[in-house]
């Protein structure tokens, strides 16, 4: 307990280790968390596309070609 | 059978936010620009603490004000390139009331972002925290007022080549008592003095100019366009 | 010669001139346009086929002469709702879209009855780039996003300046229709051009500039 | 393209090819950057001694240097590799440099943020305008600056171009960031840290180092894969084996 | 058959001077945007001599490169709206050559007169006559080095859409050292040291950038155009 | 079909195509042009009529195909000082003189020999305007100024991009009159137009594009 304790007082510069140790983890996952995002807006944006393609061919091939 | 005032209203002030928004790099400018200002002086000045705290009032005023009227000078010259300029003339619109929204419109995309970051400059300089709401109120009247009194003299300048000299020395002598007036407030405010009667100034002269700058506004364009 | 009072002209011009650094432009000019006629605008490089539609669009003022508009002396807030001015200038922003210049538009001068800013943009062959910035549109892209106007906003007189520059063969024949169903409807146009005009409805009057 | 570039390398510069390629690699150095990381920071924070002059403040270094070497090394491959997108016109180039730079943000702003907070207690200060800080900042900025130059090209590729060509011409500024201590008399610390030769610092405080600096390099590697491959997803959006993989994503 | 290349440096030189002096309207503006600033200064800080005095060399410093900077911007605006960049790319002439002139010209229309009036505003603001040589020597190399500097940022940017803010990013890693070194140089003189040095590096940089500057800007703005 | 290695084409493009945002804005072309041949470049409006110019002229980098000049690979500074390309965007200052214009224009290119600006000037039916701002012309006085590079420029190989907007009649004369002596002179042009072109110096080569 005190062990701990010790251990997470820094010898007393708690208040800039563990922030700055703070700020490493919180950029990282950041920085690994975004990719994914993008990766899956990508994707959605993908397939919104492709199924108003075959929407649009669908009708093109049903209706009669413009004069 | 033509559009209700409201609508031409709301569209005016959509589509200039839209394109404010779609060139935001460009909105982002007088920003920038003011933060610029505010990282090189304590390298141009030394890092004098004090020194530093005894100009931040001043120095971040100055600095918003010059921010604004840079952008000031764009106000109307893309319109007039493409010629919607003169579609909104031409417009059965109250070309006033149509201006009178652009100014907002410009207000609204340089200026408040100017004065949600002055408290940041201000800290950044260490303006003491009591004179804080005097400057934010100085600049809360203070900018639409340049604002609307800049947009007249733009519109008086629309038809010549754009002369930027024109204008700057049309603006400088009412830039000068703006100034006085918000840095009198600010000052006393740092001292601990009252500084209501400044501000109370900078209001009525605002109120003035927000009924009569649009007008004058719209008169100034038509004379500037006919040519 | 003289109309009755009950048809006065649409847009009457008497010896109508204009005059920069104190020298006229064109030599004045004397015509009347009525409703469902068009008038076409002959001359020149720098005859002044531009500034006549100026001034009548109420931009230039008149130097000398007189301007009636249905009979009366020619006033901007009676007619401003009435007249539509397209000129080399095309006032669209280039960041925004298509869609969006022209909901601007019907912002500022209303809609017409019947028809959609999609359905305006489909006509003209903008269908597909509705939201594409004006910007990355082609020449000719440009000019039909302008001409979609024309399809919506309403308006008895326009006064159009060389809307055929850039348009394909398409384009062209998309002016004449919408000129030909403007005019059927009881509009009239001015309309400056050099090329072809192939215009159906009619014999336009011509109107010609001398420099 | 050049007829010296390994036929590997070619192959590689394919899309499709390079896409299952950190596919492959991304679980790898995931998970070596996991344990490089488990392991420095065990030794980092549990068992190394505290410094005789610095107390325990000086545990920030475990993570402040190495991420500031990454914040260099990561500029250092942005401009070879835009470099070459410029010269050979490659895809896969440009795909690289303009990965890297978020990351290579990142680690730059790790460095400034955990340099500021050891500054305070050893410094007294927060920031001051010293060589080493102020080129640090200035790399930070540069990061950004290609960041923002990419995205303000609508062309996604003429937009890489341009700002691998900015990445070029801000690489004299790597050098002044680790040179700064030396030319200029500053505040900051010299050079403590000497892989090949004799270090300054002993043994017990040096490995964990060693350990986090592998462990931001796995990280980077890794980094880069996912946004690698989330980049040429975007750029290929039109080609099939792209749709394949949003039809086969949808139906799970 | 194509034209000799003195000619064509003298045709641009000589089409860029002009231009100028046509807009001599805008030309005009960073001056007055100086004079603007410093004369604001005093009504915003109080007519503290001592206090002038102090921030004297910086501010004007400081006001000099911002009012170039202000310019910067719209090096190439109006060539690529007009097509004329165009037209210079595709020349039989080094682009880099060609565009060395057109930055001469933008600095002598911009910084020469900038660097004219400096000695007025520092006079202005009380900066003592000992700081002066320095005052003018660091203009004299920090605002062409700006302008080279600058000139290859605005070249990144001219494909885009004008972000004047990606432009000031850009530009603000690139102005802080310049100002340290030149605020160096114009704080030594003022306190009577020795202000060698900063000039010197000033100098060793101005030098670098004549040379390698043109070349990163033809190319970056080929770059540019290329879409 | 293969010419000698002696007659190679002045210009030669091998299944070229542009790519934007990695998709193809027209499909791969194939042509040739000789010298004393002119070529129309037709298609609707955003078929890429425009970007195929730039792109001959170098503004632009092919993203697939080949193009060749003189029967070497093209390279910008071995013909830079041969091609003469003329846009939407005439590359005039407003601000200065078409005498002033020009003027620079011959300090970058140089100047045919046994030719004046004046004479130029004239030739274009801008005698008179010389020393107006070109800010102060109208849309068809602008183009003539920028077409009076046509006659001093040094070129072989002419890329015109709709010359025949905004022209008149005799502006557009002005143009076959100038086509039809370049190639005579063993120039060649090629050259965009939606309208008729009404060339009498032999049936011209035509490309299609196919948006
Ligand atoms: C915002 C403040 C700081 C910044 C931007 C910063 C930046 C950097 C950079 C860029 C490096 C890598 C240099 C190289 O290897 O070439 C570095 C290394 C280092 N920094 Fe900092 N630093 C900051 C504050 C501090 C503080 C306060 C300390 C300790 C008192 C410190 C101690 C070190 C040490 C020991 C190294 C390793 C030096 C070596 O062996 O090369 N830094 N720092
Ligand atoms: N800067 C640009 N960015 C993105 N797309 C563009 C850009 N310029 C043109 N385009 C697109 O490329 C296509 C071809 O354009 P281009 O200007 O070459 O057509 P064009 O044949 O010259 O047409 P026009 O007859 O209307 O001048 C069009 O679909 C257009 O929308
Ligand atoms: N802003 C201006 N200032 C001064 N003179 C002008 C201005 N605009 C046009 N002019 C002059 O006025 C005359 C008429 O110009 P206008 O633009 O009306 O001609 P236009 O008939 O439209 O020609 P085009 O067919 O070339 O468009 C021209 O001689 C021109 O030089
Ligand atoms: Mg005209
Ligand atoms: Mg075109």
């Amino acid at each position: 307990m005190s062990a701990l304790s010790h251990f997470f007082a820094m010898g007393g510069y708690a208040g800039y280790v563990w922030p700055a140790y703070a700020v490493f983890f919180a950029v990282l996952i950041a920085d690994s968390v975004a990719p994914r995002l993008r990766r899956r807006r990508i994707l959605r944006d993908l397939r919104g596309r492709l199924a108003r393609q075959t929407a649009r061919e669908r009708r093109s091939t049903s209706s009669t070609p413009a004069p | 059978m033509s559009a209700p005032l409201e609508h031409a209203c709301a569209a005016m002030l959509r589509r200039d936010l839209t394109l404010a928004w779609r060139r935001r790099g460009d909105m982002a400018l007088p920003v920038l620009y003011a933060v610029i200002v505010v990282v090189l002086f304590p390298f141009a000045l030394g890092p004098d603490l004090a020194l530093l705290q005894r100009i931040a009032g001043g120095l971040v005023l100055v600095t918003v004000l010059l921010a604004m009227l840079l952008a000031l000078d764009g106000m109307f010259a893309s319109d007039i390139e493409d010629g919607s300029l003169e579609q909104l003339v031409l417009a059965p619109q109250p070309l006033a009331l149509m201006l009178g929204m652009k100014i907002l419109a410009h207000w609204i995309t340089t200026a408040l972002p100017l004065i949600v970051i002055a408290p940041l400059l201000a800290g950044m300089l260490h303006l003491p925290a009591a004179a804080m709401p005097a400057l934010l109120l100085a600049l809360l009247l203070a900018t639409p007022l340049l604002s609307l009194l800049g947009a007249v003299l733009v519109a008086l300048t629309a038809g010549t080549r754009r002369s930027g000299m024109l204008l700057a020395l049309m603006l400088l002598p009412l830039c000068v008592p703006v100034v006085i007036f918000a840095a009198g407030a600010v000052a006393a405010a740092q001292e601990g003095l009252p500084w209501f009667a400044p501000v109370a100034w900078l209001a009525a002269a605002l109120i003035l100019a927000v009924v009569l700058a649009p007008l004058a506004c719209a008169a100034a364009l038509r004379i500037a366009l006919d040519s | 010669m003289t109309a009755p009072a009950a048809a006065a002209p649409l847009l009457e011009a008497r010896r109508l001139g204009f005059h920069r650094q104190d020298e006229p432009v064109f030599a004045p000019l004397d015509f009347r346009l009525h409703a469902g006629e068009l008038a076409l605008i002959e001359g020149d490089n720098g005859s002044g086929k531009t500034t006549l539609l100026r001034l009548l669009a109420g931009l230039l003022h008149a130097s000398e002469g007189e301007l009636r508009w249905r009979g009366a002396p020619w006033q901007r807030d009676t007619c401003a709702h009435e007249i539509l001015f397209l000129g080399h200038q095309l006032g669209q922003k280039h960041e925004l879209s298509p869609r969006e210049n022209l909901g601007f538009a019907i912002g500022l001068h209303g809609c017409r009855d019947g028809i959609t800013p999609q359905a305006a943009l489909d006509e003209v062959g903008l269908g597909g780039y509705e939201d594409e910035p004006v910007r990355r549109l082609s020449a000719g892209q440009k000019k039909r996003a302008a001409l979609a106007r024309l399809l919506l906003q309403p308006a008895v007189l326009w006064l159009l300046d060389e809307p055929y520059a850039n348009l394909d063969r398409h384009g062209i024949a998309l002016i004449n229709r919408l000129l030909e169903r403007h005019v059927a409807g009881g509009g009239a146009a001015l309309v400056s051009s050099h090329g072809v005009v192939g215009f159906h409805g009619g014999e336009p009057q011509r109107i010609r500039m001398h420099g | 393209m050049a007829k010296w570039i390994p036929l590997w390398l070619h192959k590689l510069g394919s899309p499709p090819t390079f896409y299952r390629f950190a596919g492959a690699v991304r679980p790898w150095a995931m998970g070596l950057a996991l344990l490089f990381g488990v392991i420095g920071l065990y030794g980092g924070l549990v068992l190394a001694p505290p410094d005789y002059q610095q107390g325990d403040a000086y545990r920030i270094i475990f993570i402040h240097v190495p991420s500031a070497w990454m914040s260099m090394f990561v500029y250092a491959v942005m401009g070879v590799s835009g470099f070459i997108a410029l010269v050979w016109r490659m895809k896969l180039a440009e795909v690289v440099a303009m990965e890297s730079a978020p990351i290579g943000a990142a680690f730059a702003f790790i460095t400034l943020a955990t340099g500021s907070l050891w500054g305070k207690p050893m410094w007294g200060t927060w920031w001051t305008w010293d060589a080493r800080l102020t080129s640090e900042l200035v790399l930070l900025f540069l990061y950004l600056g290609v960041i923002g130059l990419y995205h303000a090209f609508e062309d996604r590729r003429q937009g890489a171009r341009a700002a691998s060509f900015l990445a070029i011409i801000g690489v004299i500024n790597v050098p002044i960031v680790h040179y700064s201590v030396v030319w200029w008399n500053t505040l900051h610390q010299g050079s403590t840290v000497n892989i090949f030769g004799h270090s300054k610092m002993p043994w017990d405080m040096l490995w964990p180092l060693l350990a986090m600096t592998l462990a931001t390099k796995c990280y980077y590697a890794a980094s880069l894969c996912r946004r690698a491959r989330t980049d040429i997803l975007a750029l290929e959006s039109g080609k099939d084996w792209v749709r394949e993989i949003a039809q086969a994503e949808a139906a799970r």
